[in-house]
């Protein structure tokens, strides 16, 4: 019963891409609703089975492992795939379940125009089955080939809509920056297997104590392999939720359709990166060198994509920044070492933001394809539902007291503040406070410019279905009530008792009620953001095209995302594709031409040069002859005389 | 004592004639040259005790290849050479060769005759006191036996190969060449030809 | 005095067999004496006919006399395993020719009897070469075999080049003997006598004198020359192309065969125990005439003046084998030797099959298209020019192979090496022959190239020589053991 | 008794073949159809006479199976000496299953098929020779014999310069293979023999050592396209048909990597102790170097062609990197490659048969116009990628492991083939099957279901190979086993200075 | 001064080079190349002789004999040439048409 999570979207996924392939071959419209049809029957069994698991393991003491066949074996090296369901893979789970099956549904009615609609059912459904086997792995290879098929499915995704270049164009940078943390994985991979000799988790956290101290000398200081891992898997996780370094995939990824962005690029793939850390929380706990590292990148990437979220016109890309930013804000309570609390802010933080984005989505569909910002206003009298979640969605990012953010940011803010002893922590604090408003911000930005203000004139609308706005509805319920429903078991008394010992739960980190005054300063910061995004975007929107004048510089520093991505394309593309076109040049024409042409041509001037001494008269041969009988004659006086 | 001025009688002699015989412009003179080097080796061999070699050089060379030669040079009558186109650049390379080559060969020989040891057996040892021709006669009869009929062959080998050469070559008859005549086919014998009348062909 | 018993003359019974041949067939042409054309080829058939008849007789004899070490007539003339099989390959191989080229002479317009007594003569004069333990029986037979050989190439009157070669070959062929003539009178002066068993003691005794090294240049110069080695190499593509194919054929693989194994019998028994001085010489050679063989090869395309630079490249492979004078390599010499004139020898009878619009085949571009136009004789040609690049699975390959390891068993790591590549660079001119006869296909439909009908015995002739190329393979046991117990080692 | 002469039954049947073949009369349309069958039902009887050695190789046993020895030349010491082991039979699996796929494939309709024919089957013997036979001669022999045949397919069936890509081709492996004889001969000559169980436990002189190794490893590098020697392939390939490629790519590239095991790695241990850094750095250039290439390459064979360089490169690596994984995955990692650049190389055929050209101009977004092609070819570039569930993906893991055991600096280096091959497979792809289609393009028909069923198997086949490896590596675990244990006792006697990285 | 075999080695020597020059010097006519051809025969012969005379021993002698008859067979063989080379060039300079055989 419990494989059924696992089996269940393969099976969708079959039966979908077999039914695309008729829609395409001769293209009747019936078949795309019956793979509709199919897919959500099949998930949503799936999601139940999957909740209903999650309960009777949190009653339950142990984990469920089921065995499925031993995969290969090489030397000493012995690898098997089997599944592995505690209360963390399960919660993670029931959530990518949910989100999906509330996806699938709505993509019915944001695609329905699209004729394949089929087979992106069946690439969603793939993703959810790779994520889910990502999810349960038991040992890190297993772990290793969802973390690749993950990637895989994005790039399929993306490329959803193959005949334009753009998504081409960002599928192609989206694989290649994933597989270049495959690169960090693997090697993290190997040292784990050369350290503790196998791959499964339950071995490696039950030998870690002993070989802890094991050191591996490079020029000549000792750094301990554990350390080594724990970098390597934190760069992973980076490129995979787009930290600082790494974050230029997911801006280029919103080409990909609306419910790609809600699924993927919000609610889970992105989370696999944390999903790993809080998985090996055992192996991070054991040095706190790769904690400041967290501490420092995803503070300061909290900043930075919240800042330049502020100026982008694109919807799809200002909700885009503003998942960085949370995510950044789940490393920082990784950072800090409470790996529950970044679980609990990345559940609230899928309900919230998969509502951001399919409310995007419904106004996209309604302005029929416009993704401009600056080109809506004055839409909340014709979407007054789509207004309401997006307001609730917003206030939930915000952290407004009451709704599902406030829990779960709020927590993190105060383990922040409790224990900013240490440097690292204390401008991780600092950086989070300053996140809280420019999230603000531009979410409010966001609200403003979309519903409010003037109408453009040659807007053309596109009558909404009842069935998205059903969907907003149910998110915007759980974004609501996720917070407190969850806090309890996930961060409150009875943690231990629903965790078990599937996350490394540090006991000194304790989140009494004795309030800091944390919840007061998010406070007066959120109210005085409200307040100039009021001035700025309500009273005079003149203000501001003013103030972008003034400093075109700043404002495009800003709108082009402070240049990474210019740097990057220009540092690694351009050079990348020069380098090559040169060196196969250099290997067409040097090595080829002076390798074995010049020795080819040379013996064939020689072999004339010795037809030439042919030439017939006789003296001549006799001429040679001698010459060759004097030859001979030196060179026996030399070898003999000497 | 007399021995010594023959030799160097002779050897000029040798000398001039071989000389004569290579630059003369007139096949004839050559020819002439050469009979007369001819005679001086056959004195150059009496001096050598083989009496009956200087006697056999002179009636086979110059008895019958000399003459060989004036009959060819005769049948051929060859005006007088046209002059001779030297090469310049030819004539010099080959004389400092010739020169160079003697140059070592006699300092190798000059050097090698040094450590020469007399104590050479000789295997035909018991007919030291009799006459030359004696000498020669026992030895080649009795070991040379073989090498004298493989001459023998040597020799009618090159007559029949001599008559074959010259022989019976009739180059005016048409010989009929059956390979020819086996492949040759309609295309190649016969060419029809279209002809306008009266007009023939052209 | 000695005197003269019948009992020497019975191992010399092969020799005397073909001289009697020789003159019968003489004799008989004499008297027939037929003026008309046509009679004359047909007796001329009749007469090669028999005479490969007696050929096949005289192996017999061969066999019969055996390989036992024998000296007779005053140590001038001796049999012995070496010599048995160096006199086997010879009749072997003439057999092969004689069967070979009889159409071609005749197409060619020689069709007198003189051609066959000179041949016969010729391998008279070979054979006593080859047995021959002084230099002057050396000398009288080799200064035999060439004039025959000058004889046949001044048979074929039809063609003005044919004479031009001829004289060439003839005079640069007499300064050849003269040099060997000046070495061995040296020789003789510095020794003593002419006989290889003397000489060879004397040597083991006395070191080593400057006559004696010069002796041994101008005999190696005049053997080389007649091989065709580097420096004195300048008649053979000459006289090669001038003379015909019959004749160049003849040239290249019995006459070269001949003087090689004269050459391997002089360095090897008088020259024993000076070994270290000329390998020096001889390694200069063959490296010299390896570059120029395999080099100049490429830039052929007269089917003639190819024999020549391939014969030239391929005397340095067998000379790098001669350099370590050990019995036991003699097997590894032969069945190179035995390989590449077999191989020649099919090429050319392919060759000589072929007429491009009724006249012979000159150059590798008449040969184009014949795949298309005779399949099998095509192979044939494929099988002998990979077996002579020194591709696999063909006695080419394996001749390369023992010459090799006979080389690297005698330390020339490098010679080996360079030679070897050098392979590489002479294979480029076979892969060229068999793109142009498989790949490329004449314009006009006439210039393609049409094999004659060839009689019975050229057809199995051929196909035993192709069984032989391709599958050496099968019969390499049987032949090795059958020649291991032959060979004495003393 | 059948069991004993079964190997030399399979290196002579496809020569049989070639005779009835080569004696056929009759006019032309009544040849075609015979060759086909007669080609393919020598083809099918090799491929399950294999698979019966493969049922009956019994895969604990330490020494050689089927084993045939008949002297040839007892002065050289040259004997038909012939046996199977774990990785002979893998390889001999792989070769026979190629020529089965590109034979029944063929069309045999124009002229000069009776060549095609004739060709093919001597390849199908000569590599079956190459793999079986244990005496270093008579590998060399099948090794050169298998060449010829290649010379008259790229002569007869290439297009562009053909002519000076076969000389190319052809001298290029001949000169490798030259420096090989020299070095098998001297071998032969210091041990005495030349059988292979007599050669790995010989220890040669010091000096000769180093020559031995090089004459042998430049030969195989010629063979598998290691850096300074890989110019011949992009031209070979480019002016080849598609079928010769297969072939080329599948069977006569990894005679190199078969050479290295069994020849080079048991008989040399100290000299590669001693230089393995070279071949590291040589074998890291031509993966990153031909990655680098294939990148910007508009010519999709050329591409495709540096891409497998640079597999090989890694191949190379593992192999010389003396642990058990690397050998193991450098066995895996040249079977996979040989498969899916066989599919890979098949799709291009398919091309080919609808637009006669080599320049990835003409062929952009074939995904909006046959789909069915575009799943295909995705599954075979995932393969080339190394994606997990792919064959390659163990190949590539085990590999790695191996390098990564030895030597941790080059592990990290060359675990950037990994990155490398992604961008050229994706960045090909973005323009081959995604992005607007080309004008020709546009009118091309889907696959039909014959020519999409040999691309089925394939990718079938690379996927159950990375789904379930253990059936072809539990074949080589004793092999493997055997050639580690004579390359380490091979340095214990030079006292490890070779030791791995813990 | 007595004349020691040295004397006799070094007239036989230069006789051999004048012989050698002789083919070597002219391009042309075809008699003076076998006149020298006939010299370098009379140097070996001087050779052999005063070798058998420093030896006494009569082998030399034998072997002169020997080089007689076979120099005079190959004089046959090359007038003979001569003479087929005169009836089809109509003169015996052999490097008029020499071009034909090169290369």
């Amino acid at each position: 019963m419990s494989l059924l999570i696992l089996i269940l979207p393969l099976v969708s996924f079959l039966i979908t891409s077999v039914m695309s392939y008729y829609v395409f071959k001769n293209n009747n419209k019936v078949l795309n609703f019956l793979s509709w049809l199919t897919s959500i029957l099949l998930l949503g069994v799936s999601f139940v089975t999957a909740f209903f698991m999650l309960l009777q393991v949190v009653k339950s003491e142990n984990p469920i492992v089921v065995h499925l066949f031993d995969w290969f074996t090489s030397g000493n090296i012995y690898i098997n795939l089997s599944v592995y369901f505690d209360v963390l893979t399960l919660v993670m789970s029931t959530l990518v379940c949910f989100i999906s099956l509330l996806v699938h549904i709505y993509s019915y009615f944001y695609m329905s125009r699209d004729e394949n609609l089929a087979r992106f059912l069946s690439y969603l459904s793939l993703f959810t089955c790779s994520m889910i086997f990502l999810v349960t792995s038991s040992n890190l290879m297993q772990m290793f080939i969802g973390w690749e098929a993950i990637s895989f499915c994005s790039y399929l995704l993306i490329v959803f809509w193959h005949n334009e270049d753009e998504p081409v164009r960002a599928s192609t940078k989206t694989f290649i920056i994933n597989r270049f943390a495959d690169i960090a994985f693997i090697l993290a991979m190997f040292t784990t297997l050369s350290l503790f000799g196998s791959l499964n988790f339950v071995d490696i956290f039950k030998s870690l104590p002993t070989l802890a101290s094991k050191t591996f000398s490079v020029l000549d200081f000792e750094i301990p392999l554990i350390n080594l891992i724990c970098i390597l898997f934190t760069i992973a996780a980076f490129t995979k939720s787009a930290q600082i370094g790494f974050h230029i995939w997911l801006p280029e990824a919103m080409e990909a359709p609306t419910p790609v962005s809600a699924l993927l690029h919000a609610a889970t793939m992105v989370t696999a990166g944390i999903f790993l850390i809080v998985k090996l929380s055992p192996l991070f706990e054991i040095y706190n060198f790769s904690a400041n590292i967290i501490l420092v990148v995803s503070g300061f990437t909290a900043l930075y994509s919240a800042i330049v979220a502020c100026k982008q016109n694109d919807i799809k890309k200002i909700i885009a920044y503003s998942t960085i930013s949370q995510l950044s804000y789940m490393f920082l309570a990784i950072g800090v070492g409470s790996y529950n609390a970044a679980v609990f802010h990345l559940v609230n933080h899928a309900f919230f933001k998969a509502l951001l984005f399919l409310s995007a989505g419904a106004i996209i569909h309604f302005m029929s394809g416009e993704q401009n910002v600056k080109k809506m206003g004055n839409l909340w009298r014709k979407m007054p539902v789509v207004y309401v979640c997006m307001w609730i969605a917003s206030l939930a990012l915000i952290g407004f007291p009451g709704f599902s953010g406030y829990y779960s940011k709020e927590l993190i803010l105060d383990l922040l503040h409790n224990n900013s002893d240490n440097g690292y922590v204390l401008f991780a604090y600092y950086c989070a406070i300053a996140g809280i408003f420019f999230t603000t911000f531009y979410s409010l930005r966001l609200i403003l410019y979309v519903f409010h203000g003037k109408e453009e004139e040659k807007q053309i609308y596109h009558h909404n279905s009842l069935g998205m706005s059903f969907i907003l509805v149910i998110l915007a319920v759980l974004s609501v009530l996720s917070g407190k429903f969850l806090f309890e078991n996930f961060v409150g008394e009875n943690v231990i008792s629903f965790w078990k010992n599937s996350i490394f739960i540090a006991d000194e980190v304790n989140h009494n009620e004795t309030e800091t005054n944390v919840g007061l300063y998010s406070l007066i910061i959120i109210a005085c953001s409200t307040i100039i995004a009021y001035i700025l975007y309500i009273r005079d929107r003149s203000f501001v095209n003013k103030l972008a004048s003034t400093f075109p510089l700043l404002n495009n520093f800003l709108f082009k995302g402070m240049y990474i991505d210019w740097i990057y394309d220009v540092l690694m593309v351009r050079f990348f594709r020069f380098f090559s076109k040169s060196l196969g040049k250099f290997d067409d024409k040097v090595l080829d031409q002076y390798g074995p042409n010049t020795v080819a041509g040379l013996t064939f001037r020689l072999s004339k040069l010795f037809n030439k001494t042919q030439n017939g008269y006789l003296n001549v041969y006799a001429i040679v002859m001698l010459v060759g009988f004097l030859m001979l004659l030196t060179y026996c006086f030399i070898i003999f005389r000497v | 004592m007399i021995e010594s001025i023959m030799f160097y009688v002779f050897a000029t002699f040798i000398i001039i004639g071989a000389c004569a015989v290579i630059l003369s412009k007139n096949p004839v003179y050559s020819v002439l040259a050469l009979i007369f080097t001819f005679f001086n080796s056959a004195g150059i061999f009496v001096l050598q005790k083989a009496e009956f070699l200087a006697m056999t050089l002179i009636i086979v060379y110059v008895g019958a290849v000399a003459i060989l030669f004036l009959f060819v040079v005769m049948f051929i009558n060859l005006k007088s050479v046209e002059a001779r186109k030297y090469y310049k650049s030819q004539f010099v390379f080959a004389v400092i060769i010739t020169v160079l080559l003697g140059v070592e060969l006699f300092v190798m020989i000059k050097s090698g005759l040094i450590e020469f040891t007399s104590s050479v057996v000789s295997n035909a040892g018991d007919t030291e006191n009799l006459l030359d021709i004696k000498r020669l006669g026992i030895v080649l009869f009795n070991n040379y036996y073989y090498v004298f009929i493989l001459s023998g062959i040597l020799l009618t080998g090159s007559m029949i190969g001599a008559v074959a050469i010259i022989g019976r070559e009739t180059t005016n008859n048409h010989k009929q060449n059956i390979a020819v005549q086996n492949y040759a086919d309609k295309a190649n014998t016969v060419n029809l030809v279209k002809v306008s009348n009266e007009e023939g062909i052209k | 005095m000695s005197n003269i018993s019948v009992s020497s003359f019975i191992i010399a019974i092969p020799e005397i067999y073909l001289l009697a041949v020789a003159f019968i067939i003489f004799l008989f042409g004499i008297i027939k004496n037929i003026k008309d054309y046509n009679s004359k080829i047909v007796f001329f058939n009749k007469l090669s006919h028999i005479s490969v008849l007696a050929l096949v007789l005289s192996l017999f004899l061969i066999y019969t006399i055996g390989d036992t070490y024998v000296e007779t007539m005053h140590g001038l003339f001796i049999i012995s395993p070496i010599i048995y099989l160096f006199k086997f390959v010879i009749v072997l191989t003439t057999i092969f020719l004689l069967v070979l080229s009889r159409r071609f002479i005749i197409s060619n317009g020689i069709c007198d009897y003189e051609y066959i007594v000179l041949t016969l003569l010729m391998l008279f004069g070979n054979m006593t070469l080859v047995s021959s333990n002084d230099f002057m029986s050396l000398y009288v037979s080799l200064e035999l075999a060439t004039i025959c050989i000058y004889c046949l190439m001044f048979l074929t009157k039809l063609d003005p080049k044919a004479n031009e070669a001829g004289i060439k070959y003839l005079i640069l062929g007499s300064i050849g003997t003269a040099f060997l003539l000046y070495g061995i009178s040296l020789l003789y002066g510095w020794t003593g006598s002419t006989n290889f068993i003397v000489i060879k003691n004397y040597l083991q005794v006395h070191n080593s004198n400057w006559i004696l090294i010069i002796s041994l240049i101008m005999i190696i110069i005049g053997m080389g020359f007649k091989l065709s080695l580097v420096p004195f190499h300048m008649w053979t593509v000459d006289v090669y192309k001038g003379s015909n194919l019959a004749v160049t054929l003849l040239l290249s693989t019995i006459s070269k065969m001949a003087i090689l194994f004269a050459l391997i019998r002089i360095l090897w028994e008088p020259f024993f125990y000076i070994s270290n001085q000329w390998q020096h010489i001889m390694q200069l050679l063959i490296f010299l005439s390896a570059i120029l063989g395999f080099v100049a090869l490429l830039y052929q395309s007269n089917l003639k003046s190819f024999i020549a630079y391939s014969s030239i490249a391929n005397m340095s492979y067998i000379l790098m084998a001669i350099l370590t004078p050990n019995k036991i390599a003699i097997l590894d010499i032969l069945i190179y030797i035995v390989a590449y004139s077999l191989t020649l020898i099919g090429f050319v009878g392919v060759v000589m099959l072929l007429k491009k619009n009724n006249k012979q085949i000159e150059s590798i571009h008449d040969l184009k298209g014949l795949y298309y136009m005779h399949p099998y004789l095509s192979f044939t040609l494929t099988v002998f020019l990979f077996s002579m690049a020194g591709l696999p699975i063909t006695t080419g390959f394996f001749g390369k192979i023992m010459i090799l390891y006979s080389a690297i068993k005698g330390e020339y790591y490098y010679m080996a090496t360079i030679l070897a590549l050098l392979s590489v660079v002479g294979m480029y001119f076979y892969l060229k022959v068999v793109k142009t006869i498989y790949f490329e296909k004449p314009e006009k439909l006439e210039d393609y190239a049409v094999a004659q009908k060839g009689s019975l015995d050229i057809n199995i002739t051929l196909s035993l020589i192709v069984l032989f190329v391709l599958g050496f393979m099968l019969f390499i046991n049987p032949l090795t053991t059958l020649l291991d117990h032959l060979i004495v080692i003393f | 008794m059948f069991s004993i002469t079964m190997l030399s039954f399979l290196i002579f049947l496809p020569i049989i073949a070639v005779f009835i073949i080569l004696t056929m009369r009759g006019d032309k349309g009544l040849i075609n159809k015979n060759i086909k069958y007669i080609t393919t039902l020598t083809s099918f009887i090799h491929f399950f006479l294999c698979l019966y050695l493969l049922f009956s190789f019994n895969k604990i046993n330490y020494n050689y199976q089927f084993v045939e020895l008949i002297p040839l030349m007892p002065s050289i010491e040259f004997s038909y000496y012939l046996g199977l082991d774990g990785i002979s039979l893998i390889f001999l699996l792989l070769s026979s299953f190629l020529m089965l796929f590109v034979l029944a494939t063929h069309k045999y309709d124009d002229e000069n098929s009776k060549v095609y024919a004739v060709s093919m089957l001597l390849i199908l013997s000569g590599a079956t020779g190459t793999f079986v036979s244990l005496d270093i001669l008579l590998f060399y022999v099948f090794y050169e014999v298998s060449i010829i045949p290649v010379f008259f397919l790229m002569g007869i069936f290439g297009n562009g310069n053909k002519f000076y890509a076969t000389f190319k081709f052809f001298l290029y492996t001949v000169l490798g293979s030259i420096f090989m004889i020299v070095s098998i001969i001297t071998m032969i000559y210091l041990a005495q023999s030349s059988s292979i169980s007599v050669l790995n436990n010989f220890v040669f002189k010091e000096e000769y050592q180093l020559f031995l190794f090089i004459g042998l490893f430049i030969a195989f590098a010629v063979k598998s396209a290691v850096f300074p020697f890989h110019t011949w392939l992009p031209d070979t390939y480019n002016s080849s048909s598609m079928s010769t490629n297969i072939l080329l790519s599948g069977i006569l590239m990894k005679y190199g990597v078969y050479g290295f095991i069994k020849f080079v790695l048991p008989i040399f241990p100290v000299i590669i102790g001693e230089y393995l850094w070279v071949i590291y750095t040589l074998s890291l250039i031509s993966l990153i170097y031909a990655g680098v290439i294939a990148v910007t390459q508009d010519n999709i064979v050329k591409l495709f062609s540096y891409l497998s360089i640079s597999h090989m490169g890694l191949i190379v690596a593992g192999l010389f990197s003396g642990t058990y994984q690397g050998l193991e995955g450098a066995i895996y990692q040249s079977v996979s490659h040989s498969i899916f650049m066989a599919g890979i190389f098949f799709s291009f055929l398919l091309l080919q048969n609808r637009l006669h050209s080599n320049s990835l101009k003409d062929f952009r977004g074939l995904a909006n116009v046959m789909p069915l092609f575009a799943t295909s070819f995705m599954v075979l570039s995932l393969a080339a990628i190394a994606f997990p569930l792919t064959n390659s993906f163990i190949g590539e893991i085990l590999l790695l492991l191996g390098i990564f055991q030895n030597n941790r600096i080059f592990a990290v280096l060359f675990s950037f083939s990994v990155l490398i091959s992604a961008c050229v497979v994706v960045i090909f792809n973005a323009k081959f099957l995604f992005g607007k289609s080309s004008e020709y393009v546009k009118h091309f028909k889907e696959l039909s279901w014959g020519e999409l069923f040999p691309l089925v198997i394939i990718s079938f086949l690379v996927i159950a190979m990375g789904v379930y490896p253990d059936m072809f590596l539990d074949i080589i675990h004793t092999t493997v086993n055997n050639i580690l244990e004579q390359f380490n006792n091979g340095l214990v006697i030079k006292d490890g200075i070779y030791e791995i990285h813990e | 001064m007595e004349i020691t075999l040295l004397h006799y080695l070094a007239l036989a020597g230069l006789l051999f080079l004048i012989g050698i020059l002789g083919i070597l010097l002219n391009r042309r006519n075809l008699i003076s190349l076998i006149m020298s051809i006939e010299l370098i025969a009379l140097a070996i012969n001087i050779n052999f002789i005063s070798f058998s005379n420093y030896l006494n021993d009569i082998k030399g002698q034998v072997f002169v004999l020997f080089v007689l008859t076979v120099a005079a067979s190959e004089i046959a063989i090359m007038l003979a040439a001569l003479v087929i080379y005169f009836s089809k060039n109509k003169n015996i300079w052999i490097d008029d048409n020499v071009s034909d055989l090169r290369g």
